[in-house]
């Protein structure tokens, strides 16, 4: 069986790299093909790179708090590109300032995304997650 | 036209300015003999470089916050609660992300977004969007100096407004905004950008007008050996002087390890003369920054405060004559006002605890000093061949060739294949080196340190040992031990 | 029975044993032979003198909060969540203030208030009050080693209670347990009160059960120059000692000043050693523990943060071996379990960040440690000299002479003649020195020391200065300047 | 005239002698006979000494958190020995942890004190009272 495929990246006017390092790195050792498209990635880019390699996921780092604006709207894209079903995981540091994380999940669960995770958190665990929602 | 580092022509600086100035409506507001006149009618407490050069005799470490939000109001009632509340000795103007790649349309969204949510949708002041008027209003309203802090790789826009509007400080540099801030731009365009800027601050300084610029030290702040950040910091320097900057404060963010960061403050300035002596620079004013650990933070506040007091403890004993203060926030967001003051209280007591206390320099101190002074020298020496003797020439020849590498930088103008790791004590080292010009002591070093731990872990050094490392302060260590 | 330092006779004690069981009702729950069974039942990492033996061979310093209420199930929850959430080493049970001077009445009559308001009306737990089983039930709750803290003159029931009770570690002392804690009660009488605890400790040692003694270092807390409190510590030692005590962990207050903190560390067990073998003692385990600063604190908790932080770095640099941990609460009030978890791991965050760094040997710390050696010699020898060679007779005779002497001390058997200031740099030293028995090179030293911070401060040194030092850690510096 | 008097000490089991140190210099050095009684003082004590030495105020610090149990009954003591209007103040750290400086004032002023003093209060705030409080 092919490995799965996840396109990886930071979006928006986001720079953050070390994360994004480790998850190619952690995603990778766990095996997944992981298409990292790195930091400062627009929405178009993270669909073009999925329709492009077929991928099952977009996981989609934002750090910097510009998350919400930036987000908005990528299920609708990706629907409109014909990958309306994509899985969508977001995590970083998604909101401005040190908030609740629960409204801050509901917030991007009703924006499309499947999985949303909190600041800090360790590969392991959407790694498990990814692995439960294809069925491996 | 070929990259050099040159003294711009006026002409062709005069002609950039106003294609500079239609990037934004704001851009019209900017009239320089009016800012100049506007500069000079300043109080002296209010002029960084003013200030600095006082610290510095005086032998004392300012404190000074990062912060910025979206609306000029709420930013102005932000400086003086860090001011009143906090005791800052210095302020900032953190400007948003949006500002810094330009993209001033979505700024100026995100100041409507902030208007409509009643809280701010930016991560920082968009100064452009605002004006000069509003960077005057933010200045007049409180009584520090005050200075932009940002990430801008073009950041021509933002410094003609920001000096028109009276702050007297500007941080950042051709390569340090451009490499851990960028993935597309090629360094010869920044670091052409950031010529400009600097000729701007030469010609403020030629009307009598010293505004401090501070290169941005800690690149990446995740594991940046001492002799990477201290390179780049010696070559803005030396692009800055050129375009007639006067008065510069270099950067260096925290690794941890007390012997390496005191040494890494003390070479810094040292380092810096060395290299504008050695091609004929007449002496300007040089001071240090010390940043605070800028790699992942514990989400816990008070294991936050540990790490906090580590750094204001590290910068009084090395008598940095800046500090920039983390908040107890730091690993989960953008700070309140109350936990950014918090933060600079926390760092003041240790300020003021150990201002007169000083590390002894002893043969380990030394040590670490000569290590540092090798190695930037090492990659000094290798840019300015490459460079045929011209620095802005040989940067963008040593990144090109990896004599310049910064760990995780997201540009792909940086070569990326150094592998920084901590020795046994903490200490940043290499486990790969790369295309570091080093010769085999240098190496060797290296390797023995990194050895060391490996024997002490019992484990191969490996990019394992790296992820450990970065995960390791936000979760209560120095050495990312194996879990 | 004149006062001598010499082993109780088994006969005198257990007829003494009889009287102090009966002092209130929970001492006829003791039962010594049934205690031994009940201790060596204890499993290894609830005994402090194992963990602080693998601590010590590991180079540890482990962190240590002081805690106590007035009712056994929330005391029980306080040390459950210092341990869970604080991340603790060591649990505390610190006793209230009216246990501490045997007032038993007043006590029950706190845990009856503390019953009706709802909240804590004693300052400690009352643990004579609650008993034996109470006291097990504390040991059995929780999963590390707990140590009473007290402040008690008479702790010779406490001491039988609390050990019947399966606690592994036992503060206090004949000397550090009066001179801060006590008025008008006579240096004999305690010395012998504490000759009969550290009897019972001698006798649980020979039926194999090692239980850790902790003379209580700090004394005053406020300005203690490392010579008086080592000296304390050592006579403390050595009154033990020669009851059969064979586990101790000495103290020290932080001072402030790096190099001074760190040369007391480094002196505290080697002059212990050297009088101990000097008197003829064999080799018993020996560790120091350093107390996070002392005196008066900042109410401010981010400042807090600051001085805990100080005294955390301190404490791992100097590689002690415990440090007893403050909250950011200490100015205002007996800090919450929240507060005090959170001054836990504030210091863990530092104590793991520099495990493995050190602070390297210098001149400057080598001259610290000798003038340390030097004056706590000078006291030592004169109080041996007073004693006829006998440390207990020697101690009393020193106290009433000011051979030495406790600064700031409630107690009237003290001679509160000498006034220590802070040095330039922070370091404590003395402006007067009372009757302590110096030599002229120590005493030039001290007065070239502070004749430099006055001529910094252009004033003559004074009990004005005494006074700026007393406040000048609450109010956010180290040295008290003029206002 | 003569200097005016106060009775100055630390109540109950209270060891806390510097504070107490402090305030008796100050006292002193701004012109008023400071009678001090010391640590571990008892209200019996408080009482005595000021009848001994006719004295205008009674200063009692608590910093230990037993303050509550240990001031009650204070001002009835002084009315049935006959110094019923003595001025009375207290301060230090006077209740068990850190609670809001209101109600704890309140609570004191309900037992008969004239003026209650937060932690921290520095020498000048009481000698500025008791000099208003005496008209001097
Ligand atoms: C290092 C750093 C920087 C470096 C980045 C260098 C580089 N190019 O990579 C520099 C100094 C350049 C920088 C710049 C800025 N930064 Co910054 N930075 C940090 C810092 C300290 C650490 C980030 C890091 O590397 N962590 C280590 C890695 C391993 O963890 P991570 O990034 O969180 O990623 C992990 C998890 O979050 C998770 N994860 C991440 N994404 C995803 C996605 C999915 C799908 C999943 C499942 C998991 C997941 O997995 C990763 C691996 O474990 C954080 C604060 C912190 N965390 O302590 C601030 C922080 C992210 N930065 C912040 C800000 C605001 C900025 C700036 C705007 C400057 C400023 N105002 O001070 C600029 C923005 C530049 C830009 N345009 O993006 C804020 C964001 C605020 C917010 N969200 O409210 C933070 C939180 C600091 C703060 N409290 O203010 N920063
Ligand atoms: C030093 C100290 C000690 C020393 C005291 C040495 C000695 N014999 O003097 C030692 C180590 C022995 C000690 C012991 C204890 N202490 Co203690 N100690 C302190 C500490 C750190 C500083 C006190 C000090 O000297 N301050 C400096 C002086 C100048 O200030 P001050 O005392 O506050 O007095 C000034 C003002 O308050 C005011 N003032 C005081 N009284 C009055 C009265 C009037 C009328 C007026 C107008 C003004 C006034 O004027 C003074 C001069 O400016 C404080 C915390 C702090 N403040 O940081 C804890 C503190 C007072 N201690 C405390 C406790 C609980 C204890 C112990 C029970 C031990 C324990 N559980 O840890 C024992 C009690 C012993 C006993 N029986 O009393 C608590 C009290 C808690 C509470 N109220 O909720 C405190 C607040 C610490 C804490 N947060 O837990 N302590």
């Amino acid at each position: 069986m092919d490995k799965p495929t996840l396109v990886l990246g930071v979006i928006g006017a986001d720079v953050h790299a070390v994360g994004n390092r480790i998850l190619d790195y952690a995603f990778s050792q766990a095996g997944f093909r992981v298409i990292n498209i790195g930091v400062l990635a627009c929405q178009e880019e993270f669909i073009d790179a999925a329709i492009e390699t077929n991928a099952q996921a977009i996981l989609v780092s934002s750090l910097y708090g510009h998350g919400e604006i930036d987000c908005r709207g990528l299920r609708q894209k990706c629907q409109e590109s014909g990958i309306g079903s994509i899985l969508l995981y977001v995590g970083g540091n998604l909101v401005i300032g040190k908030q609740d994380f629960q409204p801050v999940s509901d917030r991007f669960k009703a924006m499309g995304f499947d999985r949303v995770y909190p600041p800090g958190t360790m590969p392991e665990q959407p790694i498990a997650d990814l692995r439960a929602d294809l069925g491996l | 036209m070929e990259l050099r580092n040159r003294k711009l022509d006026a002409e062709d600086f005069w002609q950039e300015r106003k294609e500079v100035l239609t990037q934004w409506a704001s851009g019209a507001e900017v009239d320089f003999d009016e800012a100049v006149v506007y500069q000079k009618s300043l109080p002296k407490h209010k002029i960084f470089a003013e200030k600095l050069k006082l610290g510095k005799e005086q032998g004392l470490t300012f404190a000074q916050p990062r912060a910025g939000v979206a609306l000029v109001s709420e930013h102005i009632e932000l400086l003086r609660y860090l001011q009143d509340e906090g005791g800052a000795d210095f302020l900032p103007t953190t400007i948003d992300s949006y500002t810094r790649q330009n993209r001033y349309a979505e700024a100026q969204n995100g100041i409507g977004e902030s208007r409509t949510m009643g809280r701010s949708m930016l991560n920082g002041f968009p100064a452009v969007n605002h004006g000069v008027k509003a960077c005057r209003q933010i200045v007049e309203s409180v009584q520090l100096p005050v200075q932009v802090r940002h990430g801008t790789p073009d950041a021509r826009l933002l410094a003609e407004i920001a000096l028109a509007g009276g702050f007297t400080d500007f941080e950042g540099g051709g390569i340090s905004y451009n490499i851990p801030y960028a993935k597309e731009v090629p360094l010869e365009t920044t670091i052409r950008y950031w010529q400009y800027v600097d000729r701007l601050v030469g010609l403020y300084a030629e009307r009598g007008v010293v505004i401090n610029r501070e290169p941005f030290g800690p690149l990446t702040g995740t594991l940046v050996p001492p002799c990477i950040s201290h390179a780049v910091a010696v070559i803005e320097a030396l692009l800055a002087v050129e375009q007639g900057v006067t008065s510069l404060t270099l950067g260096y963010g925290q690794c941890g390890n007390l012997l390496q960061d005191a040494a890494a403050v003390h070479t810094l300035t040292q380092l810096a003369e060395e290299y504008l002596a050695k091609l004929g620079y007449g002496p300007v004013m040089l001071t240090t920054v010390f940043h605070q650990w800028m790699g992942g933070f514990p989400q816990d506040e008070a294991k936050a405060y540990g790490v906090i007091a580590w750094g204001a403890a590290t910068a009084a004993l090395a008598k940095a004559n800046k500090v920039i203060v983390k908040t107890p926030h730091e690993a989960l967001g953008i700070p309140t006002k109350e936990a950014n003051a918090a933060g600079i209280r926390a760092t003041k007591q240790l300020l003021n605890m150990l201002k007169d206390q000083r590390l002894p320099r002893t043969q380990e101190l030394q040590a670490e000093e000569d290590i540092i002074l090798a190695e930037t020298r090492a990659i000094l020496d290798k840019v300015l061949e490459l460079g045929e003797g011209d620095v802005a020439l040989g940067a963008v020849r040593g990144f090109q060739a990896g004599i310049i590498d910064v760990p995780f930088a997201p540009s792909r103008f940086n070569a990326g294949k150094i592998l920084p790791a901590r020795d046994h004590s903490g200490a940043v080292r290499m486990l790969d080196f790369g295309n570091l010009p080093f010769n085999n002591e240098i190496r060797d070093f290296h390797r023995a340190a990194i050895a060391e731990r490996g024997k002490a872990e019992s484990r191969d050094p490996s990019f394992q040992m790296v992820i450990d490392d970065i995960y390791a302060i936000g979760k209560g260590m120095l050495v990312g031990r194996p879990r």
